[in-house]
C-alpha cells in the first residue's frame, strides 16, 4: 500500500489541456524527485495534490484510502505540506507569523508572542536554519532566507507528504547542505519527499526514483543508480546534449566598464572589477555577500555612498548600454499581468516608438523572433499575461526583454533559477555567443559549477567585500567555496 | 480585492478576435443591448430622441472624468479630486467670462484642472504620497477655492456661453462627440503610445518599468494631469450646459467615476482596465439613472435599486472575467 | 471686559452648514445687522461657528459658545430638523436662543423667525393655476434628501393650490435635483422625455428651476412651459424680469430673515417680551415687481 | 502606492523598543504634542475644560468608523458604506425607540449595522467582487433604505435617548470611553488573536493565507462586519448625542476615516496598518478643525487649509515611515 498514488490526473487551463494523465505513486520514506523541461507540468501536477489547484479529472489515494484535497487547508489535514516554487510568505509579518500561521500558540485566546517566537526559533533549529531572527520581517530576508522560511513553514507539524518545488534554486553552500541533512532526516523518518528540480546532480544524489516529465505527461521512472544526468537531459529534451557549457573566450577586448572603490556601508565595501568585451565574468559569494545589492548599485537601481563605476539610474544606465537581469522575476523582472509581448518590449517602447505611437509592427517582429530564438514555450505566448508562463519561461522572458536592447555590457543576476537544463545549455550558450559578439557580461550565481563552467574568471564574494579573483580554467569548486566563505584559498 | 486572488480559476469560453481578448466588452456590449432591448419594450419613451439625446448629454460629465480616473487607476493610484475640480474649473470660467472672451475663458478653466492635477500629482509622484490622502486634501481645499472664488453661483450674461454645451453635430451634441474624441485619443493613447504603455506597466509593477529605465515618477505625474484636465473640461462644458457654474456641484463625482471604471473591469491596484470597457460602465450607470427614471421609480426607492442593479451588473460582469 | 460705560452683547451664531449662499447670505446679515446695531452705548458683537453639517459638531459649537459665556445664540439649523442636545445645553446654561430659518421640530427656544414654506409653494400654485388657466401638466422637481422637510412643506403648499384646479395634473419628478442646476438639468431631460406635454415646472428651490430652464429651453419647448421657484436667487430675479418662461418666485430672504433674527435678539437681551413665532412674509415675484427685489451690488 | 515603491529606500534611525518598532507612533506623538502645544499657546479657549470635553466628543463618530475601516483596509479592502449605515443605525434606533426599551432599541441598531457589514463582506468575499464597488453600491443601497425608513428626521420624545450622548466617566464623555474601550479590544483583536493576525496577513498576501490552509473567505466577512458594527455603534451614538436621528446624516463620513487611517499609516493594498497610529490619525484630524475653529478661520478658508495641512501631516508622516 502506498502513501501516496496518483492515477490518470488531467488538467486543463482555459481549454488547453497541460496534464495528460499523469501517474505518481511513492511509499513511506521514498524521496521522489520529479524533472522535466520548463513548462513541462511539474508545478501545475504539484498544486493539484497538494489542493491548490482542482484537477479536471483523475484520482487520488493515501495510504489506501481514496482522498480528494479541495483546498490546501483539506491538505493539510491529510499530512500533505508543500514549499511552492515562487516565494510566497506575506512580507509585512515576522518571520515567527509567516511559519505559525494558522497555528500561533494561545493563552487564554490571545497569541502568546513568547512561546510563539521560542518555537519559531526552535523550528528554525530543528531544520537547520538557526541564522534566522524570527523577528525580523519577513520582507526583509534575502530571498534565500525567505526560502528556508518556506521549507521550515512546511514542516511545522510532522508531515505524511512533503512536496518541494524547487527548493534549491536560489541555495548554495552550507544553506544547500542543511536541506539535504534535512532530507535525510525526514526519510528516515517515513516521510514520502517529493522533490522538483533542475539541479539533476541534486536530485541524483537524494531521490530513491526519478520521474521524468515531458510536455504534460510521465514518460519514465527510473531509479538513480541506473541512470546519469545525461540520460536525464537527453530523455527531457528529447535530444542529446553534447556539452553544457561553451568553450572558453579568450583575446578578451577592451574594458566596457569599471568599478572603483564602491562602497555602500552595510552592503558591500571598497569593490573594484573591470568588465571586458568578450568577456565573461563570474560572480560568487554565498547568501547575503551582496553579490545582488552591488549589481543593483551598478546599474543605477539603488545608490551607492562611494566609489566609482556606478549609474545614477537605471535609465542612465540603459542610455550607456547595460542591462540588468534581476534575481526576482516576479518582483523586479516583470509585469506578471501584462502580456509576454508588452513585457518583452518594455525597454524598446520608447525608442522604436514612430512619432507619438508605439512601432506595434516591428514590436510584433521582434518578440516573435525572440520567442522563436530562446524557444520560449508555449509558442504562441506573445499576448498571454506573463504570469501564465512557467517559471523557466519567465525567466526566458525577462533575457529576451534585455537583448531586444542590444547591451554591451549585461549583468545577469541567477540568470537559470528555474530553468531547465536544456535551456541553461541556451543559455549559456546565447550568453557565450553574446560575449563573442564584444558584449561584457557578469554572471552572478549560487551555483558553483556554474559560475566556474560558463565564465572565464570569477570574482568571489564574502560579507561584501571581494575576496579573490580566479581564472576559471585553473580553479575548482573547493577554492571558490572557501574563498566565499572568508577562507584564503 | 485580497479575495478575487483566493478564488480557484474558472474555466468558461473566451471570445479571441485576432489575438484579442473581447470577453469582457462582448459582455458590455451584451448587458446594453439586455439594457437598451429590456427599455425599449417597456418604456414608450426611452426610444424617442428627446430621451436618446439627453442619454448622450448625461453621459459627458461621468464619462470625461471616468477616462482621467481609468489613467489614474491605471497606475494604481486614484483621484478622488475632480468633483472639486469640476466645480472649480466651471466656476472660474463663468466668472472670467465676463471680461475674456468665452474660448479663453474656457481655456483657462481646463488648465485649472490641468494645475491641480499636476500639483496631486506631483505629491504622490516626487514625495511618494498616499493617491488616496493627496487627492481627498486637494479636493478639500480645491472647493474651498472654489467657494473662495465665489460662494454665490455665476451665470454669465453673454448667451454665447451656453453654445459649447447646446451645439449639435448632426443628430449628436457637440459635448457628447468632444467626449468621444477624448475616449478615442484615450484609447490610443493607452494601447498604442510609449507614455500609455509605461502607465499601465507602472500599475503592474512599478519596480520593473523603473528598471527597464523608463522616469516611474514623469508617467505618474501625467497621469494626474490627464484626470486633472479631464476634470476641467468636464466643468467647463458642465458649466456652459447648465448655463450658471455653481461652486458647490461635483461634490461626489469621483465615485461615480471610479464605479464606472471598475465595473468596467478596472483593478484599483492598478495595471488592468479598459477605455472600452470603461465607456461601457459609463453608459451603464447613465442608463441605469435613465430607466429608474423613465420607469418613475420614487427616489429613495431608486437610490436602493440603483446599489442593487451595480451589484448585479458587476456580478454579471465577474463571471465575464473570471473565465481567465 | 468693555471699558465703556455702554453695553455690550454678544451674541453666537450657530451655523450647521455654511456653504450654500442662501446660509452664509444668513450669517453674513446677521453679523452686518450686528453692526448696524452697534450705536451709541451699545455694542452687539457675534461669534460665528459653521458645523459643516455636521449635527454632532453643531452641538459642540454651542458648547463652546456657551464657554465663551455668550449672551444669546441663534441657530441658523439649515436643513436640520431638530437639534435636542444643543437646545439643552442653552437652556441648562439659561441663556435664549433664536432659530431662524428652521424652527426645529422639538426642544425649547425662545424664538423663531422664518419663512412659511408652504405659502410660498401654495402661493406659486395660485399663481401657476391662473397662469395656466386651469389645465395643463405640472411637473414638481424636488430637492431631496439634505433638506427634506423644507421641500415637502414647499411642495405640499403647491399641491394643495392645484388640487382646486381639477383640469390641471401633477407630476413628480422620480428622482432628486438635489437643490443645485446640474441636478435639476438631468432630472428635467428626463421629465422631457417621459412627459413630453407639460405645461409648467415647479422647482423646491430656484437654483433647480434655473437648470430645468436651460434643459427646456435645449429642447426647444421654451414656450411650452413655464417655471415657478422659491428663494430669489438674483439669477431667477433677472430671468423672471426678462419676461420670459420663468414666471413667479417666492422671496426667501436670508438678508430679511437674518437682520430681524439680531434685532428679535437684541430685544429679547433688552428684556422684552416678545412674539414667539414670527414668520417673515415671502412676497411673491414676478415680471412685474422682479425689479424692486435685485440688489445693486 | 505605485511610486512609493519606486524610491530607493532611505535609512534613517529607528525607533524601537522591546523589539517593537515604535517610530511611527513617536512620530504621531511628537505631531500630537506639537498640535496641542500650538493650540494652547495661541488659543485661550483650547485649554478649557469645555472644549476638552468636546474634542473628545468629536473624536468619537470618526473615530469608531476609523477603527472598524482599519481592519477592512489591512485585508486589502475598503468600506465606502459607513457613513450610510451610520445613518441608517441612528433613524432606526430613533424610530424603535418609541415603542421598545431604548437599550434594545439600540441592539437593534448595531445589529443592522452587523447585517449590513454580513452582507458587504459576503459579496466581496465569497462572490470575489471589488470592495469599492460593493460597498459604494450599498452606501446608495443604505442610504436609500434609510430614508425609505422614515424621510423625516426622528427625535424620539424620552429624554433617556440622550443619556448614552451625555453621560460622563469622570472627567471623560461615557462616549469616548466606549470609543477607546473599542480602540483597546481592536488592538489586541490584530495584534494578539489567530483572527486578527489571518486579517492583516490576508492583505499582506491573500493566496499565501490560502495555502497555509487558513479560511479567507470567513475572515474578509469577518472584517467587513466588523466595520459595519463599528458603524452601527457610531450611528447609535451621534443619534443619541444629537438627541435626533437623520435619515441624511453621515454623507462623505468613510473618506474621514479613510483619511484617519492612511495618516496613521496604513497602506490601501492591505497589510499594513496599525491601531495606535489610527487613533493619533483621528486625533490629528479633529484636532486640525478645531483648530480652524478656534482661530476663526473663515469656513471656506478653513476648507482651503484642512487639505493643506492633511498634506503637510503625512509629508511629515512620510519622513517617519521612509525610514524602513
Ligand atoms: N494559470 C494558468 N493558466 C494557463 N496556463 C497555465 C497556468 N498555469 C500554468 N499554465 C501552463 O501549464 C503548463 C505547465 O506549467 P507548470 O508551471 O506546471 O510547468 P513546470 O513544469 O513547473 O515548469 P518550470 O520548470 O518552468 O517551473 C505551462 O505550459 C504553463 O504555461
Ligand atoms: N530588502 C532588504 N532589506 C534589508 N536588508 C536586505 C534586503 N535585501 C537584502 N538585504 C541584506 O543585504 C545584504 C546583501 O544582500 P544581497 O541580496 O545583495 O546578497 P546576495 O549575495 O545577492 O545574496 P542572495 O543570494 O540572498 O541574493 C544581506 O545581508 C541581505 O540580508
Ligand atoms: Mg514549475
Ligand atoms: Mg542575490
Amino acid at each position: 500500500m502506498s502513501r501516496l498514488e496518483l492515477r490518470d490526473v488531467h488538467k486543463e487551463f482555459s481549454g488547453v489541456e497541460v496534464l495528460h494523465g499523469v501517474g505518481l505513486r511513492g511509499d513511506a520514506g521514498d524521496v521522489i524527485g520529479v524533472v522535466g523541461a520548463n513548462g513541462a507540468g511539474k508545478s501545475t501536477l504539484i498544486k493539484i495534490l497538494s489542493g491548490a489547484l482542482p484537477m479536471s479529472s483523475g484520482a487520488m489515494w493515501m495510504d489506501g484510502e481514496r482522498v480528494d484535497p479541495r483546498s490546501p487547508h483539506d491538505a493539510h489535514d491529510l499530512g500533505i505540506r508543500t514549499v511552492y516554487q515562487e516565494l510566497s510568505l506575506v512580507p509585512e509579518l515576522s518571520v515567527t507569523e509567516n511559519l505559525l500561521l494558522g497555528a500561533f500558540p494561545r493563552r487564554l485566546g490571545l497569541i502568546d508572542w513568547k512561546a510563539a517566537d521560542a518555537r519559531a526559533r526552535e523550528l528554525l533549529v530543528r531544520v537547520g536554519f538557526g541564522a534566522i531572527d524570527p523577528r525580523e520581517r519577513a520582507g526583509r530576508l534575502s530571498v534565500a532566507r525567505q526560502q528556508m522560511v518556506e521549507i521550515a513553514k512546511a514542516l511545522i507539524s510532522e508531515p505524511r507528504v512533503l512536496v518541494l518545488d524547487e527548493p534549491s534554486a536560489v541555495l548554495a553552500g552550507a544553506d544547500l547542505e542543511a536541506l539535504f541533512a534535512l532530507i535525510r532526516q525526514l526519510r528516515e523518518r517515513g516521510v514520502l519527499v517529493i522533490y522538483v528540480s533542475h539541479r539533476l546532480p541534486e536530485v541524483l544524489q537524494l531521490a530513491t526514483s526519478i520521474v521524468v516529465m515531458k510536455d504534460g505527461r510521465v514518460i519514465e521512472t527510473l531509479t538513480p543508480g541506473d541512470t546519469g544526468e545525461d540520460e536525464l537531459i537527453g530523455l527531457m529534451a528529447g535530444r542529446r546534449l553534447e556539452q553544457i557549457y561553451p568553450a572558453r573566450r579568450d583575446g578578451h577586448g577592451q574594458v566596457l566598464h569599471r568599478v572603483d572603490g564602491l562602497t555602500r556601508p552595510g552592503e558591500f565595501a571598497d569593490i573594484g572589477f573591470e568588465l571586458r568585451a568578450g568577456e565573461i565574468t563570474g560572480l560568487f559569494g554565498l547568501v547575503g555577500s551582496g553579490r545582488s545589492e552591488l549589481a543593483r548599485c551598478v546599474f543605477g537601481a539603488a545608490p551607492a555612498v562611494a566609489g566609482k563605476g556606478a549609474h545614477r539610474s537605471p535609465a542612465e544606465a540603459i542610455e550607456a548600454g547595460m542591462a540588468l537581469v534581476t534575481e526576482d522575476r516576479a518582483r523586479t523582472g516583470l509585469v506578471l499581468g501584462m502580456t509576454v509581448r508588452d513585457n518583452m518590449s518594455l525597454t524598446t517602447w520608447h525608442s522604436t516608438s514612430r512619432g507619438p505611437l508605439l512601432d506595434v509592427a516591428r514590436q510584433r517582429r521582434d518578440v516573435a523572433a525572440m520567442v522563436d530564438r530562446l524557444q520560449i514555450r508555449p509558442a504562441g505566448c506573445a499576448p498571454m499575461p506573463a504570469v501564465h508562463l512557467s517559471g523557466g519561461n519567465q525567466q526566458k522572458v525577462v533575457l529576451a526583454k534585455w537583448l531586444l536592447r542590444d547591451p554591451r555590457v549585461l549583468l545577469l543576476d541567477e540568470p537559470t533559477r528555474g530553468v531547465d537544463m536544456a535551456t541553461r545549455v541556451e543559455i549559456y550558450r546565447m550568453v557565450d555567443e553574446l560575449a563573442r559578439q564584444g558584449l561584457a557580461v557578469l554572471l552572478i550565481s549560487s551555483d558553483l559549477t556554474e559560475v566556474i563552467g560558463a565564465t572565464d574568471r570569477v570574482l568571489v564574494m564574502h560579507q561584501g567585500r571581494i575576496t579573490g579573483e580566479l581564472r576559471s580554467a585553473d580553479t575548482g569548486e573547493d577554492e571558490v567555496l572557501a574563498l566565499s566563505m572568508g577562507r584564503p584559498a | 480585492m485580497s479575495a478575487e486572488s483566493a478564488r480557484a480559476p474558472r474555466r468558461l469560453p473566451r471570445l479571441v478576435v485576432g489575438g484579442r481578448d473581447l470577453t469582457v466588452e462582448a459582455g458590455f456590449t451584451l448587458l446594453i443591448v439586455a439594457f437598451v432591448a429590456v427599455a425599449a419594450t417597456t418604456s414608450d419613451s426611452f426610444l424617442t430622441p428627446v430621451n436618446l439625446t439627453s442619454l448622450l448629454k448625461q453621459m459627458v460629465t461621468v464619462g470625461l472624468l471616468s477616462l482621467g480616473m481609468l489613467v489614474v487607476i491605471l497606475t494604481g493610484g486614484i483621484d478622488l479630486s475632480v468633483g472639486s475640480i469640476v466645480a472649480f474649473a466651471g466656476i472660474v470660467t463663468a466668472g472670467l467670462a465676463a471680461d475674456l472672451p468665452i474660448p479663453v475663458a474656457m481655456a483657462v478653466g481646463v488648465a485649472s484642472g490641468i494645475a491641480f492635477g499636476l500639483v496631486n500629482g506631483t505629491l504622490v509622484a516626487r514625495f511618494a504620497l498616499a493617491p488616496f490622502v493627496v487627492t481627498l486634501a486637494s479636493l478639500t481645499t480645491i472647493r474651498g477655492l472654489a467657494f473662495v472664488y465665489s460662494e454665490v453661483p455665476i451665470a454669465p450674461a453673454d448667451p454665447a456661453f451656453l453654445d459649447l454645451g447646446t451645439a449639435m453635430v448632426g443628430p449628436v451634441p457637440l459635448i457628447t462627440v468632444i467626449m468621444l474624441a477624448v475616449f478615442a485619443v484615450g484609447g490610443v493613447f493607452l494601447t498604442r503610445t510609449p507614455a500609455g504603455r509605461s502607465i499601465v506597466a507602472i500599475g503592474g509593477n512599478a519596480e520593473t518599468v523603473r528598471l527597464a529605465g523608463i522616469n516611474v515618477r514623469r508617467h505618474v505625474v501625467a497621469a494626474y494631469t490627464i484626470s486633472g484636465a479631464c476634470a476641467g473640461l468636464a466643468g467647463v462644458i458642465l458649466a456652459s450646459r447648465v448655463g450658471i457654474a455653481q461652486p458647490s456641484v461635483g461634490v461626489a463625482f469621483e465615485l461615480d467615476a471610479i464605479a464606472a471604471c471598475v465595473i468596467g473591469g478596472a483593478s484599483l491596484s492598478g495595471g488592468r482596465g479598459s477605455v472600452r470597457a470603461t465607456l461601457g460602465g459609463v453608459a451603464v450607470l447613465v442608463l441605469i439613472n435613465n430607466l429608474l427614471n423613465l420607469y418613475g421609480v420614487q427616489s429613495f426607492w431608486q437610490q436602493v435599486l440603483k446599489g442593487l442593479i451595480i451589484i448585479a451588473v458587476i456580478l454579471v460582469q465577474r463571471v465575464n472575467r473570471s473565465r481567465g | 471686559d468693555e471699558p465703556s460705560s455702554g453695553k455690550t452683547y454678544t451674541i453666537g451664531v450657530a451655523n450647521f452648514l455654511l456653504s450654500g449662499p442662501y446660509f452664509s447670505g444668513m450669517d453674513a446679515a446677521i453679523t452686518a445687522q450686528a453692526k448696524t446695531k452697534s450705536t451709541g452705548d451699545l455694542t452687539v458683537k457675534t461669534i460665528s461657528t459653521d458645523a459643516n453639517g455636521d449635527a454632532a459638531k453643531l452641538a459642540a459649537d454651542v458648547e463652546d459658545l456657551l464657554s465663551k459665556n455668550v449672551d444669546a445664540i441663534i441657530i441658523s439649523g439649515g436643513p436640520l430638523e431638530s437639534a435636542p442636545a444643543a437646545l439643552n445645553a442653552i437652556k441648562a446654561a439659561g441663556k435664549p436662543v433664536v432659530l431662524v430659518d428652521r424652527k426645529f421640530a422639538t426642544g425649547e427656544y425662545t424664538s423663531w423667525i422664518g419663512p412659511d414654506n408652504e405659502a410660498i409653494g401654495k402661493q406659486d400654485g395660485e399663481f401657476l393655476a391662473t397662469r395656466l388657466g386651469g389645465k395643463g401638466k405640472v411637473a414638481i422637481i424636488k430637492g431631496g434628501p439634505a433638506d427634506n422637510s423644507i421641500g415637502l412643506a414647499r411642495t405640499n403648499g403647491l399641491k394643495s393650490s392645484l388640487s382646486k384646479a381639477p383640469g390641471i395634473t401633477v407630476v413628480e419628478a422620480p428622482g432628486f435635483g438635489g437643490w443645485s442646476s446640474d441636478g435639476a438639468l438631468t432630472i428635467m431631460e428626463n421629465l422631457l422625455a417621459t412627459n413630453p406635454d407639460l405645461s409648467a415646472v415647479f422647482c423646491e428651490n430656484d437654483a433647480m428651476c434655473l437648470g430645468a430652464q436651460r434643459a427646456v429651453q435645449t429642447a426647444g419647448k421654451s414656450a411650452q412651459i413655464v417655471f415657478a421657484g422659491v428663494d430669489g436667487q438674483l439669477e431667477a430675479l433677472q430671468a423672471i424680469l426678462t419676461g420670459g418662461n420663468y414666471v413667479v418666485t417666492g422671496l426667501n430672504s436670508p438678508k430679511v430673515i437674518g437682520s430681524l433674527a439680531l434685532d428679535r435678539t437684541v430685544e429679547i437681551l433688552g428684556g422684552a417680551s416678545v412674539e414667539k413665532d414670527t414668520v417673515v412674509p415671502s412676497p411673491q415675484i414676478t415680471k412685474d415687481n422682479a425689479a424692486q427685489y435685485i440688489d445693486p451690488k
